[in-house]
């Protein structure tokens, strides 16, 4: 009884503190491979956030969630990626504008920003401050994946921790929107992962590379 | 009675215009130790050619018959804006300056027209010359009349006429000083006279009025003798009226109207010899000055018209 | 229940052009769907206009609102199916590039936008609108050239991105709504959220956080300046009737979206801030758009930037508000629709005769292909919003509502740049249309289809320019009194 | 009633795409001159007794489009069929001999198009209504313009008139607009009643939006950058009825805004008003005297008109301003008289062009002369056309300028020393336009009628057609009719002059012209009679050439060395950037052909129009770089775009 609340409430305070080192450990990371295990990795962490706020608010809808959690962004998602790999057999190494350490300084920036940003902004917001800060931190760190990498799959990967970011901003706010809402944006994102998973085989077969900064013919 | 008085006006001025000519061609022979022509002079010349017969250039259309006819018509109606004797006029009360100034453009336009339609160079060259002098005359003209006007507070020349007979010759403003000087220079221009034009050369560098007519002879060329000595006298009774209209009569008694017309020839006499003078004077300008000629006419006319608004205060 | 058959029917024909593979039949089938969806939404709006707004359960519903943007998309989705069966004749039959293909996508595409303009419930419009960018991302790269595959790329990957931010906005939105004490359930529905708004007290910093996110998001997909930069690439690199989907429908949709939160938004936290964001929003894109106008070299993303144009004078009308405002922005984005699908089909022939758009290699199209100049010319003329053209009659409201308002900052902005977009379109249309052709002069008569798409597109731009029906202007005045 | 000319215009040129009427222009002039006579008819009555007729054809939700006629419209709606019945004769022939069938059908539905949409802006009665007839207008003269062809060169003068049209349309669109904070509608009766009570700054913006806008289309300098290059390039009807009409027509506008609308304002307005109009006329008629393109130069005649009108405009503006209403009353009754001259004989100037260039296919005057024994009838109304326009008395030319001479001399009756100096000296100013004009028409004569053909085709040029020699004829009676007996003519117009600027009693000047004029013109003729006497039988002798044999039409003036003087006194107006090629260059001592000629570039293009369109491209070159292809930028745009909008939101909002 008592230890299962309060190992859950010990995970509600020290979850945010991994998903913080996922985010410098991406901003840091210079192989593709790696991205994408801390990707499955963070969204692990966020399933059991999902469960155990589930228990802790007696939430069945909560339980549904994390299990498609895991099978989509735990497992799914990242077996996909590699296979994506192993197909594209492009080089594994992420090319980025800024260096490796450059990256971790703006990922503890953006972590320190967010920081800044909860206080100042969802002040009057319960919720578990550095829960939603880290959300915010990863909707940054996705955006700075997407802006600074130039590797398409690596801009697939921003975009996935952007999403991270937003759900979990909306499950430490409001524990979760609607579950056919929530289930709606699931499946969306797939789509657009599948979408985005054509389009990298398409760019491939039609650039003989997957530089996004290289596909620069519209212009102006 | 008065219009029978101001049509006696028009016609002495009519027929009495080319004496004037030839008294200034007398006067100048005078003054250059010639012996010169006859007074009368002028009119033979106009017998004479009146009675030639009328040689047209192959390339004239109708125009070039109908400038000379044009011409004669408009001086002979400008002059009857001009009191002589008495302080009327046929049109000297109901027209007004503005009428008068472009009933002479009328005529010139035509003239310049009939130049051209000669089809020679000179005609062409004269008519350019013509439209620059005269285009650039008109503005110091009309200066110069409305200083006069704002001056009598009255557009026609008989109202200017009797502003300038109630007052004596020492209370005439500078206005009337400056709007002399302006509208004694456009006079030069507008007759065809030294230092503007020559009307005795034929030297294609210089002429202007004479390059135009070029062409015509006969009872054209009568015309247009004509119709240039009526302008001469037109001018002349023009500023007298303007400037100098002491003694015209102002009852109709025979006594008050023979000293008009003696006071009326006196006063021609000396203008006619202040024109011999000048023309005998001063040497022709060259083309491109008789611009500046003009420029400073305007000057003076536009001064002029400042000084109607300076004076009113 | 009427709110679920134009779904019903889209989401039917794309499963059942998918399955057809002989490319005239599915032609045919996707006309007649296309018309049996045309006249579902002609009867919804109908219906609104009569009875006021329907639902359907609790994610469904149509209001004045809703049913005038349902006949801008009705008529103008008509206009582009009958365009697209004389244009897909040339399509190949390979995997993605048939016309089963092209079809199956068009009504998924279809579907995904009458679900953002059905949904009564904000997290499915967010779906909806995410779902509008997956189905019309494939169309985008339909030709599979370079261009076509980057600009999918760029399409997909910003408008994502962009939607993203909206679902936070619309969390942000759902959090105050709860945290006021409105039950989850109806925390996300616009009109019980719009309704509740007096009576309950939202946290307005929580709710200006949550337009400032939606206006972005929603702004990467109508287009804003400096959200817009997917457009020019998406419009130009499309299929000819895609563009015009894109274009005239799909921004619409988008816009329709913000004014909904728009709505919300300006009952919580007061009209000010919300429209002086769109205020803000469509200066910048009409003096962007206006000016790269001048210096494009391409006919479609002449167009794509127009576009821009015209939802940024539809975005002003809106941050204007008032009556006059409100008529002319929903005006405006109606006559927008019609000038601007007419020009994209004009665009469509000349690549298709030309085999290019690049303006400085076409000369002399009126000896080239006459009839498809008479239709980039009537368009030109109508798009720069000259009369008896019906944008005339919208931006001049607009321009009446500013100046009436005194906001001369933006009556004169938008007054410039009208000039400028002027001289723009001018100079290129004049140079495209005239002079001496470069390629054989070949008399290509329009097909039947295009005259009849022609046709009504002119004749609405000609009849609402001349004499708003009385219908039709009943039906805007509803629009707009939902706005109020 | 005065506006089935529109309506009935309308279905004329509708009923021109039937293919029945291939040859349909008789019929269609024919319908023209019944409707346009109807109009006349009409607004003759209601000019004098100023009741007010409306028409509401359409409620243009949600905004009014009617139309309803005062005077002021009635008196612009005659000038407009004036006009355009004479031309439409003119235009019987002209059209038929010139285009092939299809273009003619396209090109009489334009015709009736633009002199419909010009009885629309004239008759409308709401801002509206006025707008849209306006824009319609633009249009239809683009659209002739067009037919006539689209070469490289007339491309770029349509698209710069269509370009500086729009850009004024926007500015009377925004002087429109401008009232509804105060109006509340743009109904012009609504607009009247706001006027009264405007703040000043408003008013001030009102007037120089209005100044603006209606002088870019009226062609005021430096505004007219458009006019002598749209002109010359139309068909001669439409040259004729742009010049002629057209910018009546923003002349109406300006009337209706500066007097109507504001009724008038503080001074300096009229100053302003009155040294624009100074400037044109000066200017235009110099541009003028330079041209020897008989279409450009008459386009640059049209600007000199103006400005002659504005002149009078500006007069009475400024005796409004010391509310002198008697004096304005004048003045403005010359400047709208002057307007309806000017309408008249330049449409008939342009008409005398079109058919010299119909019957010797050029207007270049280097190429023409001796066209008076060829055409006579032609030459003749020309000749008439030419003394009306540098205003020669018993022409209607010189009534218009003689009352605002004499406005100008009423200037002096004002107590205050600006107005004392500025009006007077604006006399002279006028003179010297009226000087420059004649010389100017003395070139233009002399050279294309009289002497001898300067070219072939001129040599064998033919008298023009029947119906074009009556259109002409008529314009030219009307010409000389108004010329010699301006009574029955100023006594409408004083009155409404009378009305604009609320003046009690008729200015006694027009009085005095009206019952001048005819007595001089008697005695004129009865001189001309009896000196015509004095004639003798003519005999023909060659031309005296100091006598050399063989005197060709080479040694004539041509129209370049006559106006030679004239450009060297006022040389620094003209700028004009001289092209000497000395070939082979190498050798520039004993060159093998020297090629020397002068294209006189207005500088305004380069000066004013020039650097703002530079800058305007550069600006948009610049915001394309920040159109990168890549797409991370984008990203970071949005990003950019959302933080800053946070740290908005957080620091001010």
């Amino acid at each position: 009884m008592g230890i299962l609340e309060t190992t859950a409430a010990r995970v509600l305070s020290a979850y945010s503190v991994f998903l913080f080192l996922t985010i410098l450990a991406q901003a840091a990371a210079r192989r593709f491979s790696t991205n994408v295990l801390l990707f499955s990795l963070q969204s692990a962490i966020i399933a059991i956030q999902v469960a155990v706020i589930g228990y802790h608010e007696k939430l069945m809808e909560a339980y549904v969630v994390a299990a498609l959690i895991v099978l989509l962004k735990v497992v799914g998602i990242p077996y996909a990626f590699f296979r994506l790999i192993e197909k594209l057999k492009s080089p594994r190494e992420v090319i980025s504008a800024t260096s490796a350490a450059e990256s971790a300084f703006v990922a503890v920036g953006m972590i320190w920003l967010s920081y800044g940003a909860v206080r100042s902004y969802a002040g009057g917001v319960h919720a578990p401050e550095d829960g939603l800060a880290a959300a915010v931190a990863l909707i940054l760190t996705g955006a700075f994946l997407m802006i600074s990498r130039r590797k398409a799959l690596v801009q697939m990967i921003g975009l996935l921790v952007l999403e991270n970011g937003i759900f979990l901003a909306a499950l430490t706010t409001t524990f979760g929107m609607p579950l056919i809402i929530e289930i709606g944006i699931f499946f969306d994102v797939l789509i657009g992962l599948l979408l985005m998973g054509l389009f990298v085989f398409r760019i491939r077969d039609t650039f003989d590379h997957l530089d996004v900064s290289k596909m620069r013919k519209l212009r102006g | 009675m008065t219009i029978a008085l101001g049509v006696l006006q028009v016609v002495l001025l009519v027929i009495g215009a080319p004496l004037l000519r030839g008294i200034v061609g007398r006067l100048k022979a005078v003054l250059q130790r010639r012996r010169g022509a006859p007074i009368w002079r002028p009119y033979a010349d106009i017998w004479k050619l009146l009675h030639k017969e009328d040689l047209v250039p192959p390339s004239a259309s109708g125009v070039f018959g109908l400038a000379p006819l044009l011409l004669l018509v408009t001086s002979i109606l400008a002059t009857a804006f001009v009191p002589l004797l008495t302080n009327s006029a046929l049109l000297g009360s109901a027209g007004d300056f503005i009428l008068m100034v472009y009933l002479l453009a009328f005529g010139r336009f035509f003239l310049a027209l009939g130049g051209i339609d000669g089809g020679s160079a000179f005609g062409g060259m004269g008519a350019s010359r013509e439209a620059l002098v005269s285009s650039l005359a008109e503005a110091p003209l009309l200066l110069g009349l409305v200083a006069v006007a704002i001056q009598a507070s009255s557009a026609s020349i008989v109202g200017m006429t009797q502003w300038a007979l109630e007052r004596n010759f020492f209370n005439i403003s500078a206005v009337h000083l400056l709007a002399f000087l302006a509208l004694g220079i456009v006079a030069l221009a507008e007759t065809g006279r030294m230092p503007v034009d020559n009307p005795a050369t034929h030297l294609e560098l210089t002429m202007i009025h004479e390059g135009m007519v070029l062409e015509y002879s006969g009872p054209n060329l009568a015309l247009i003798e004509w119709a240039s000595a009526i302008k001469l006298g037109f001018m002349v009774g023009l500023l007298i009226a303007l400037f100098a209209p002491w003694g015209m009569a102002t009852t109709l008694s025979p006594a008050a109207l023979g000293l008009a017309v003696v006071a009326m020839l006196a006063k021609m006499f000396a203008l006619a010899a202040a024109l011999a003078v000048i023309e005998s004077g001063i040497a022709k300008l060259r083309m491109y000055a008789v611009p500046d000629f003009l420029g400073v006419a305007a000057a003076f006319g536009t001064l002029a018209v400042i000084f109607t608004a300076l004076m009113k205060r | 229940m009427i709110l679920l058959w134009p779904l019903g029917i889209a989401i039917f024909g794309a499963v059942v052009l998918f399955c057809l593979a002989n490319p005239r039949t599915a032609t045919r089938v996707a006309l007649v769907l296309g018309a049996a969806e045309s006249a579902v939404l002609g009867d919804i709006a109908w219906q609104v206009y009569r009875h006021g707004a329907l639902t359907c359960g609790n994610y469904l519903r149509a209001d004045g609102l809703t049913a005038f943007f349902l006949i801008n998309l009705g008529l103008t989705t008509g206009l582009v199916l009958i365009y697209a069966s004389g244009y897909m004749h040339e399509a190949g039959e390979e995997r993605f590039f048939s016309p089963r293909w092209f079809y199956a996508l068009v009504f998924l595409f279809l579907f995904t936008m009458l679900g953002v303009c059905l949904s009564a419930n904000l997290g499915l419009l967010w779906i909806m609108m995410e779902g509008t960018t997956l189905a019309s991302a494939l169309l985008v790269g339909f030709y599979n050239t370079e261009g076509a595959v980057e600009a999918g790329w760029k399409y997909l990957v910003v408008c994502t991105v962009g939607i993203a931010f909206a679902l936070f906005g619309t969390i942000v939105l759902y959090l105050a709504a709860v945290r006021a004490g409105i039950s989850p359930s109806a925390a996300l529905d616009w009109a019980l959220l719009a309704d509740a708004v007096p009576r309950v007290a939202l946290d307005p910093h929580l709710v200006k956080l949550a337009f400032v996110f939606v206006i972005v998001g929603y702004g990467t997909k109508v287009g804003f300046v400096p959200m817009h930069s997917w457009l020019p690439d998406a419009h130009a690199e499309a299929p000819a009737p895609v563009s015009a989907l894109l274009s005239a429908v799909l921004l619409n949709c988008a816009l329709y979206a913000l004014l909904r939160y728009d709505n919300i938004v300006s009952r919580v936290v007061g009209p000010a801030f919300p429209h002086t964001l769109l205020l803000i929003f469509g200066l910048l894109s009409i003096v962007v758009a206006g000016l790269l106008i001048l210096v494009q070299r391409d006919l479609k993303r002449l167009l794509a930037y127009s576009s821009i144009e015209h939802m940024g004078i539809a975005a002003i009308g809106f941050g204007l508000g008032g009556p006059l405002g409100l008529y002319g922005a929903l005006l405006h984005t109606f006559n927008h629709s019609m000038a601007k699908s007419l020009l994209f089909f004009g665009a469509g022939n000349v690549r298709q005769k030309c085999g290019t758009v690049r303006m400085d290699r076409i000369r002399g199209l009126a000896r080239i292909l006459p009839q498809t100049t008479g239709i980039l010319a009537i368009g030109g003329l109508a798009i720069v919003g000259l009369p008896p053209f019906s944008l005339f009659i919208s931006e001049f409201a607009i321009l009446s509502q500013a100046f009436s308002e005194s906001h001369y900052l933006v009556s004169t902005m938008l007054l410039v740049t009208l000039s400028v977009v002027f001289g723009g379109f001018l100079h290129h249309f004049m140079r495209m249309i005239c002079g001496e052709p470069a390629q054989t002069p070949d008399t290509a008569r329009l097909l039947p289809s295009e005259w009849i798409v022609a046709g009504i597109a002119v004749a609405c731009l000609l009849l609402f320019g001349i004499h708003i029906p009385h219908l039709f202007n009943n039906m805007l005045q509803q629009a707009a009194a939902v706005m109020r | 009633m005065g506006l089935n000319s529109q309506p009935s215009l309308g279905t004329s040129d509708r009923s021109l795409f039937d293919p029945r009427f291939r040859k349909a222009g008789r019929l269609i002039a024919g319908l023209v001159a019944v409707a346009t006579l109807g109009a006349c008819g009409a607004g003759g009555r209601s000019l004098l007794n100023s009741e007010v007729r409306k028409l509401n054809p359409s409620l243009l939700a949600p905004f009014p489009f009617t139309f309803s006629l005062d005077r002021l419209g009635f008196f612009f709606l005659i000038l407009i069929c004036a006009v355009s019945l004479p031309v439409a004769l003119f235009s019987v022939s002209y059209v038929r001999r010139h285009y092939s069938a299809a273009r003619q059908k396209w090109l009489w539905a334009l015709l009736f198009l633009f002199v419909a949409s010009m009885a629309g802006v004239v008759a409308a009665s709401s801002g509206f209504a006025f707008l849209v007839s306006w824009e319609i207008m633009s249009l239809a003269s683009a659209g002739l313009i067009l037919i006539e062809g689209s070469s490289g060169d007339r491309r770029h003068n349509l698209f710069i008139y269509l370009l500086m049209t729009h850009a004024g349309t926007a500015a009377v669109i925004a002087a429109f607009l401008v009232f509804l904070p105060h109006s509340h509608s743009l109904d012009f009766a609504a607009i009247r009643a706001a006027g009264a009570t405007l703040p000043p700054g408003v008013r001030m913006a009102l007037f120089l939006l209005a100044f603006a806008g209606f002088g870019t289309k009226a062609g005021i300098i430096p505004l007219h950058l458009w006019l002598p290059r749209a002109h010359p390039i139309a068909p001669s009807p439409a040259s004729a009825l742009m010049s002629g009409v057209m910018l009546k027509i923003a002349v109406y506008g300006f009337v209706r805004f500066a007097f109507d609308f504001l009724g008038g304002g503080p001074a300096w307005f009229g100053y302003l008003v009155l040294v624009a109009g100074a400037a044109s006329g000066l200017l235009g008629v110099l541009y003028a005297i330079a041209e020897h393109d008989l279409k450009r130069l008459l386009a640059y005649h049209s600007v000199e008109n103006i400005g002659i009108i504005y002149l009078g405009l500006g007069a009475s503006l400024i005796f409004m301003a010391h509310n002198a209403r008697v004096w304005a009353a004048l003045a403005l009754a010359g400047a709208l008289l002057h307007t309806l001259n000017h309408a008249l004989f330049k449409s008939l100037l342009f008409l005398g062009a079109g058919a010299i260039s119909d019957s010797t296919h050029t207007v270049d005057l280097e190429k023409l002369g001796g066209l008076q024994r060829r055409m006579p009838v032609t030459g003749a109304v020309f000749l008439i056309g030419c003394c009306s326009i540098i205003g020669l008395p018993l022409f209607n030319g010189f009534i218009s300028e003689w009352m605002i001479f004499r406005s100008f001399l009423g200037g002096s009756t004002l107590l205050n020393t600006n107005a004392q100096t500025l009006l007077p000296l604006m006399a002279g100013v006028l003179a010297l336009i009226g000087g420059l004009a004649a010389a100017c028409f003395v070139k233009v004569f002399g050279v294309a009628f009289l002497g001898r053909p300067r070219s072939q085709e001129a040599e064998h040029a033919s008298e023009a057609p029947l119906s074009m020699r009556a259109g002409m004829l008529l314009l030219a009676a009307a010409c000389v009719a108004i010329g010699i007996w301006p009574g029955g003519f100023l006594r409408p117009i004083v009155s409404l002059a009378q009305s604009l600027v609320g003046a009690p009693a008729a200015p006694p000047e027009t009085l005095l012209i009206a019952s001048v004029i005819p007595w001089v013109a008697a005695a004129f003729l009865a001189l001309l009679a009896v000196v015509s006497v004095l004639k003798r039988a003519k005999r023909q002798t060659p031309t005296w050439a100091c006598g050399l044999p063989g005197l060709t039409s080479r040694m004539q003036y041509t129209s370049t060395a006559f106006s030679k003087p004239i450009r060297f006194v006022f040389g620094r107006v003209y700028k004009a950037d001289r092209k000497r090629e000395v070939l082979p260059a190498d050798q520039p001592y004993f060159p093998g052909s020297i090629s020397y000629h002068s294209v006189r570039t207005t500088s305004y293009e380069r000066l004013l129009y020039r650097p703002f369109v530079e800058g305007v491209v550069a600006a948009a070159n610049q915001l394309r770089r920040l159109q990168t292809g890549n797409i991370q930028v984008y990203l970071l745009y949005i990003v950019v775009t959302l933080v800053s909008l946070l740290l908005y939101l957080r620091f001010a909002g």
